[in-house]
């Protein structure tokens, strides 16, 4: 208990800020000085150029651990191990036509891809990824932005990205990429909710949606982080919302090769297609730091009494061992699972992950307000899950299809007789 | 509050309030995204611009809350807005078949576009003249107080806004979800019956099909092995099937 | 307790809590809530409960429709219904005995106000419900809507009133507003068999919504020019404030004002009214109509008489105005229609333009008038739409008022119902109606309004007219049955050019469609009798009719899918017209407006003093 | 917790985001200088149809199921929106806040049950097929084809 009174107090000043006598008028003080505006821009430029690298990175990575996993070499020749691979890739690209299908609609075939990797980098900027460094008298936090509303940014941008993907095979005026971008609106719209309930369950436990705040309330050691303090389930949720949120396999319906060609980027190509590529990527690992962020400490260490976290370079290791963790997850997971078929996806969406989420999210409230009590809560919403059940089972029968066409055997086979000459006068 | 008081503290601030350069740079640029989005939502022809041009504007009124300290209705601004109207904008746009150009020279009402001019000129110079020659009660800092005042996050204040002074409109806002959602479906029935209307219903009979045996929710398409798996129902490209096979 | 000993020893009390907590992971999150509290607002259930019986019971209908395998029962969703507005009228008779002896009080901080007024509009909303559910069951199995949709959107839609009524802040007032209105545009499109009820419900929809952001737009002023959005706030702000020539608080107002005359389809705001009426299915209009003007005039006076009350000079002009306006327009443009529901749909703007005479008088005995007034004609419109709901037959088509001829020799009950019903509307005396419009123009007279009053006299003369025009032609007999084709051209002084329309379907020529299959005589078969002589009944008679095996084939369809159910429900008189079988749940609702109107027409206190203490308990 | 501070935060977001158009903008440009300039063929531009020619237009209509998920995800959206601020301050609130959203939550579930027991999220294969149709003669043929002719124009 006394670990716990310890947040209590570091999160009030972490969340409250300056006192209120400060506050009086925010218009009075709101300038910000010029150094301040330096060093915002370093920092920005410093976590654009590491998230690019990163980027590089991870797609060598996961084609070097996929040829593995599949007894295959893989990328090999660009540089010591086919590190260069990716960057290869990337300048060949360049150097290709940039195709503006003629059906298309061009204003929109050319945002799409700034709508798709936009938001996949601003996710990154709330991401706390080390601990506070104090450079020429600036103190600050190894992220970009702590805005005070912190979480809420990557809903707000993952509910974006749902633009880039929807408008890229929309304009294309194509049929694959207009499937391919249907059923990717559908399903991200569909576990975005499942995302935003489990990221209401955290922010129920921390008091607040900085992720700052986040991470410190999970301080100091690994018993405290949100993966076990919820109950492990909301995690889970969490990484099979954030993986079809993505489009990553098994959710990959999007650019189902064997039915779509190639989904919504068909019709892409050069450095168009280069951007969708980037987006991707650079999604999985920002995606990989939220969720360290919000279930797993973001930067701190495990147990602080064997291995310090208050270092400068120790937080910023731990966190990439974490990210990393989940990046080897996601490649893993491509490698090993089949892709799902798309009824299956929206039944894991919405009949599972969404109730579970809002029950667990409820219970964890009752929980914390009438602790033992909650379990009349749990045992009301297990009976809730029951009708619901039912719900499905009324809802499947009663959308039941009749099949419009005869068997084929009759439909092959049915002599047409010729009409009779009474019938012709009837 | 005590609104005599909330007058004479708001009466010394006015003269008080000045902004700072960021303050009118971050206005005036959200400002400029907010009319060319609006603009772009009246003008374009095209019904996807138009709700991309919508997006913007919504954008630009979230960068105005955040100027305002509002940072979690910026948030809900991007996240219900954009990130869920919209996109049903778009659904119906672009899977329901409506994305066509608009021809926008068949006016019925040949009078109509000058006097809504006229009108809407007639509003803007009301907006203009009630902003600059009347007394708010609102606007100062001190009137509703800080929107982080005693230390918390605005997020803390609004939710207690919502579950104190606005509680019984919270959840009243849970019956307009579910007529919103009855609504949804009951539109989106066919009739069980055949229509009443002799024109529609010399057509009505033969498009109908089998109306299913309950009269609940059917696509606007034949409900095909093609519409089950989520790949194109197209009617033509159904229809046109049929017909190569009957030849 | 040696484990945790250990592991004290092993890593420290960290570690040992940790333990506990990986054990008791839930028990312990427990532990984390801090003390500070915040101070929640206090309910008094009883200011709600009507309320939260309505929307519970819609909840409920609607999930235990969910979870049925087949289509829940009409007879179960309609007693249902029934039970449920039951239940909620008692609780806000209730109210209504509470407050006559406690006073009345505000609750969930200072949101809801329960007073007379608010048990006033709350017993009309249940009761409207009710009847509107007595009503509709019969009209359900004749169109085949299935599920309870119809009901569960009545219900939520009636709430929505009743919040209005009750709203003590301007926030809930545009949520009840909201409410109402949605599940409103929903039951006008809710008969898919007719594409002019999805047309009705897509205009009222965009017009709808449209009257909804202004009346935001002016909530967002008034917050502006007061600071609060709270009733209570308003009117203690504005006693202390000199601000009644301030452009904030005027233009807020003036939004208001236009978002409210929408609903209650005050003349320059009524655009909507005639096509939506019309279009609605015909027990959703007269719901709509007692409903809208209930839950909208509610909301109107009470932001307007108490919480502008100080602002009455700046807005009574207004009022004054649009009152003329919408008497005028209302009679005027009522005369000259041809439809039924058409013409109660300007009667009914008429109707709005006497009860904005009580809010022009802005006093007690205005707002009392006012009341009397929405009271006693939701009564009559649900009852005039009940009759209109039975005529409509099938597909609730042909509400031509030249259908409504010697209505009497076919239907007398349902004739003389209708009679009263409108003989009510137009002011007869020794019925409600009279009674209305004596004491909201007693009442606009006695504030100096009296210019005013003698237009309201004038339209309601006009409206007379009208109303009587169909009173009498119920009961003026028939054409000849049978017209030979071309031959005679009739012309009624009544119903004017109509009838040779008339006599043109029954030629079995009818004007839009092919001749042979004469589409307008078969729908109108049921009211326009001439009609009925034209569609041939059999096979052969049809051949000798048009000689065309296709038109055979056409009309053979037509016929199929026009006449399915008017087979069983339709009953034929000796005289060839077609007699509508009267439902008995229809019977009772018709029965009950009648009832109400009538009797208290003649014995006029118990109403009067309802509605004169509502007033006392708002204006306090 | 506002002004300068928040403020910082904000236009480094802003900044992240101005960076991320301008890497867009300065990859288009140069792959603009360094890609192939010639016209493209009429077969290049041509929607892709894995080699055959394509004859008619992209599918104009979805099933109606596509735009009720939608709906469906205003309404959960609109939910969780509600449940920020009441994340916030439930250890304020304590029974009183859980309660007021148990009861919200109760009530949009049933609007959820409404939808799911309506067909809203049944994507899956039938189940049981139902013969919906004869067998096929050359008059029902025509017949469908009739039908189909009309159907389209409907959706046209």
């Amino acid at each position: 208990m006394s670990v716990l009174g310890s947040f209590a107090g570091s999160s009030s000043t972490l969340v409250g800020g300056l006192p209120s006598s400060l506050a009086v008028d925010p218009l009075f003080s709101r300038g910000v000085h010029w150094q301040e505006v330096v060093i915002v821009i370093i920092r920005v430029l410093v976590a654009f150029g590491v998230l690019l690298g990163s980027v590089v990175m991870m797609i060598w990575f996961e084609r070097k651990l996929i040829s593995d996993m599949q007894s295959r070499i893989g990328p090999n020749r660009a540089g010591p191990w086919g590190l260069l691979q990716t960057l290869a890739d990337g300048i060949k690209l360049f150097f290709k036509e940039d195709l503006v299908p003629n059906r298309s609609d061009r204003f929109v075939f050319k945002l799409a891809p700034y709508l798709t990797l936009v938001p996949a980098l601003l996710i990154f900027s709330v991401v706390p990824v080390g601990g506070v460094v104090t450079v020429a008298g600036h103190t600050f936090e190894l992220q970009v932005a702590d805005p005070p509303m912190g979480i809420l940014v990557v809903l707000a941008m993952s509910s974006i990205s749902v633009y880039g993907v929807m408008l890229a095979g929309w304009a294309s005026g194509s049929k694959y990429p207009l499937i391919g971008s249907v059923r990717a609106s559908a399903q991200m719209i569909s576990y975005e909710a499942a995302l935003g309930l489990t990221v209401i369950a955290v922010v129920i436990v921390s008091g607040s949606l900085s992720t700052r705040a986040i991470v410190a309330h999970q301080a100091p050691a690994f018993w405290d982080w949100n993966v076990l303090r919820l109950g492990v389930v909301p995690f889970l949720i969490f990484v099979v919302a954030i993986t079809a949120e993505m489009n990553r396999p098994p959710f990959d319906l999007v650019e189902a090769e064997s039915e779509l060609v190639g989904g919504f980027n068909t019709e892409y190509s050069s450095i168009r297609f280069a951007l969708f590529y980037l987006a991707e990527f650079m999604g999985v690992i920002t995606m990989s730091g939220v969720m360290v962020t919000l279930f797993f400490g973001g930067p701190d260490g495990p147990i602080p009494r064997f291995i310090p976290t208050s270092d400068l370079w120790f937080p910023s290791v731990w966190f990439l061992a974490k990210v990393f963790v989940f990046l080897f997850f996601y490649v893993w997971v491509r490698a090993a699972l089949p892709r799902l078929r798309y009824d299956q996806l929206m039944d894991v969406g919405w009949k599972a992950l969404i109730p579970l989420s809002l029950a667990w999210l409820l219970d964890v409230g009752a929980v914390i307000v009438w602790g033992w009590w909650a379990l009349v809560v749990i045992a009301v919403e297990i009976a809730l899950g029951g009708v619901l059940w039912r719900a499905f089972v009324v809802g499947s029968r009663r959308s039941e299809v009749a099949a419009i066409y005869p068997p084929i055997a009759s439909r092959m086979l049915t002599v047409v007789p010729e009409p009779t000459a009474e019938e012709e006068q009837e | 509050m005590n609104p005599s008081q909330v007058n004479v503290i708001g009466m010394d601030l006015v003269a008080a309030v000045h902004k700072t350069g960021p303050d009118i740079a971050t206005f005036v640029v959200s400002a400029i995204i907010i009319i060319a989005g609006a603009i772009g939502v009246v003008f374009s022809r095209n019904p996807v611009h138009a709700a991309l041009s919508l997006v913007m504007t919504l954008f630009g009124v979230a960068v105005l809350f955040i100027e305002q300290q509002a940072d979690f209705l910026a948030a809900v601004q991007i996240i219900v807005y954009a990130g869920a109207i919209v996109v049903l904008f778009l659904f119906v746009i672009m899977f329901l078949g409506v994305d066509r150009r608009e021809n926008i020279a068949a006016e019925p009402l040949h009078w109509q576009r000058p006097l809504a001019l006229v009108l809407m000129a007639a509003a803007l110079a009301g907006v203009i003249a009630l902003g600059v020659g009347s007394h708010w009660a609102t606007g100062q800092q001190a009137v509703a107080g800080s929107t982080t005042a005693g230390g918390h996050s605005n997020v803390y204040l609004l939710g207690k806004s919502v579950f104190t002074t606005y509680l019984y409109a919270f959840e009243a806002t849970a019956a307009l979800l579910v007529i919103a959602v009855v609504g949804a479906v009951v539109l989106a029935r066919r009739p069980s019956l055949p229509s009443v209307e002799p024109e529609t219903d010399a057509r009505g009979a033969a498009v109908s099909g089998q109306p299913g045996p309950d009269g609940g929710l059917h696509d606007a398409a034949p409900r095909g092995s093609a519409a089950q798996d989520a790949s194109p129902a197209d009617v033509r490209a159904g229809q046109s099937l049929v017909k190569e096979a009957g030849r | 307790m040696s484990f945790l000993g250990f592991l004290d020893g092993l890593g420290g009390p960290h570690v040992r809590d940790g333990v506990i907590h990986l054990v008791v992971v839930l028990a312990s999150v427990h532990a984390l809530a801090a003390v500070t509290a915040i101070h929640v607002p206090h309910i008094r259930y009883l200011a709600i409960l009507p309320e939260i019986v309505m929307l519970g019971g819609a909840v409920l209908l609607l999930g235990v429709a969910s979870l049925s395998d087949r289509p829940v029962r009409m007879s179960v969703t309609t007693v249902g219904t029934v039970v449920i507005s039951g239940a909620s009228m008692g609780l806000a008779w209730w109210q209504w005995a509470d407050v006559r002896q406690h006073g009345p009080f505000t609750t969930v901080a200072g949101a809801v106000v329960t007073d007379g007024f608010s048990a006033l509009i709350a017993i009309l909303a249940s009761t409207a419900m009710l009847l509107t559910a007595l009503v509709g069951d019969g009209y359900l199995r004749r169109e085949g809507v299935e599920g309870p949709e119809f009901h569960v959107l009545a219900m939520v839609s009636a709430s929505g009133a009743m919040i209005m009524g009750q709203a003590n802040d301007l926030i809930v007032i545009f949520l009840g507003l909201e409410i109402m209105s949605i599940a409103l545009y929903v039951l006008a499109a809710l008969n898919p068999r007719r594409a002019t009820s999805g047309e009705a419900a897509l205009k009222y929809f965009v017009l709808g919504s449209f009257s909804s952001a202004i009346f935001v737009y002016g909530i967002a002023l008034t917050y502006g020019a007061t600071g609060g959005t709270n009733l209570a706030h308003l009117t203690s702000y504005l006693s202390t404030h000199a601000l009644s020539s301030n452009g904030v608080l005027l233009a807020g107002m003036g939004l208001l004002l236009v978002g409210f005359g929408f609903k209650v389809a005050a003349v320059p705001f009524h655009m909507w009214t005639p096509d939506v009426y019309q279009g609605a299915p015909s027990p959703v209009t007269g719901f709509m109509a007692a409903i809208a003007k209930a839950g909208g005039f509610a909301a109107l006076l009470r932001v307007f008489v108490s919480s502008f009350g100080t602002l009455r000079p700046d807005w009574r002009p207004i009022v004054y105005v649009i009152a003329i306006v919408t008497l005028v327009v209302g009679a005027g443009l009522a005369v000259v229609q041809r439809d039924v529901k058409r013409m109660l749909a300007y009667s009914s703007i008429n109707h709005a333009g006497f009860v904005l005479l009580g809010l022009q008088a802005a006093d007690a005995r205005g707002v009392s008038a006012a009341l009397y007034y929405v009271f006693t004609y939701s009564f009559m419109v649900i009852g005039s739409f009940a009759v209109v709901t039975l005529l409509g037959r099938s597909g609730d088509v042909g509400h031509d008022i030249a259908g409504y001829r010697a209505l009497a020799r076919r239907q007398p009950v349902l004739a003389l119902a209708f009679a009263v019903l409108l003989l009510a509307q137009a002011g007869v005396p020794f019925t409600t109606g009279f009674l209305a419009k004596l004491q909201v123009v007693a009442a606009v007279v006695d504030a100096h309004s009296a210019p005013l009053g003698f237009v309201a006299m004038g339209s309601a003369a006009i409206a007379a007219f009208f109303y009587l025009r169909v009173a009498v032609l119920m009961y003026t007999p028939r054409r000849p049955r049978w017209v030979p084709p071309g031959r005679e051209i009739v012309f009624d002084p009544i119903v004017g050019p109509q009838a040779s329309t008339a006599a043109r379907e029954g030629s079995g020529v009818s004007g839009q469609a092919e001749p042979e299959i004469a589409p307008g005589g078969s729908l109108d078969g049921g009211t326009a009798e001439g009609a009925v002589a034209t569609v041939p009944r059999t096979l052969a008679e049809l051949r000798l009719w048009s000689g065309s095996e296709r038109t055979v084939a056409v009309v053979e369809r037509l016929n199929a899918d026009l006449l399915i159910d008017r087979e069983a429900e339709a009953v034929e008189d000796g005289a060839g017209g077609r007699r509508v079988r009267v439902p008995p749940a229809a019977i009772v609702a018709i029965g009950i407006c009648i009832a109400v109107t009538v009797v208290f027409g003649i014995v006029p206190g118990p109403l009067v003093d309802f509605t004169h203490h509502s007033t006392l308990l708002l204006l306090r | 917790m506002v002004n300068r501070e928040t403020m910082a935060q904000y236009l480094a977001i802003f900044v992240l985001l101005a960076l991320g158009i301008v890497f867009g903008a300065a990859s288009l440009v140069a792959s603009a200088l360094l890609a192939p300039r010639k016209q493209p063929s009429a077969a290049k531009l041509a929607p892709y149809e894995c080699g055959i020619i394509p004859s008619r237009e992209p599918p104009q209509r979805f099933p109606v199921r596509f735009y009720l998920i939608a709906m469906i995800f205003i309404i959960f959206d609109i939910e969780i929106v509600f449940l920020y601020p009441f994340a916030v301050i439930l250890h304020q609130l304590r029974t009183f806040g859980l309660v007021e959203v148990l009861v919200f939550a109760a009530v949009v579930l049933v609007a959820f049950l409404y939808l799911v027991s309506n067909g809203a999220l049944s994507w899956g294969p039938p189940k049981r097929l139902v013969e919906g149709m004869g067998s096929r003669t050359s008059e029902t043929t025509i017949e469908r084809v009739g039908a189909g002719a009309s159907s389209s124009d409907r959706a046209a």
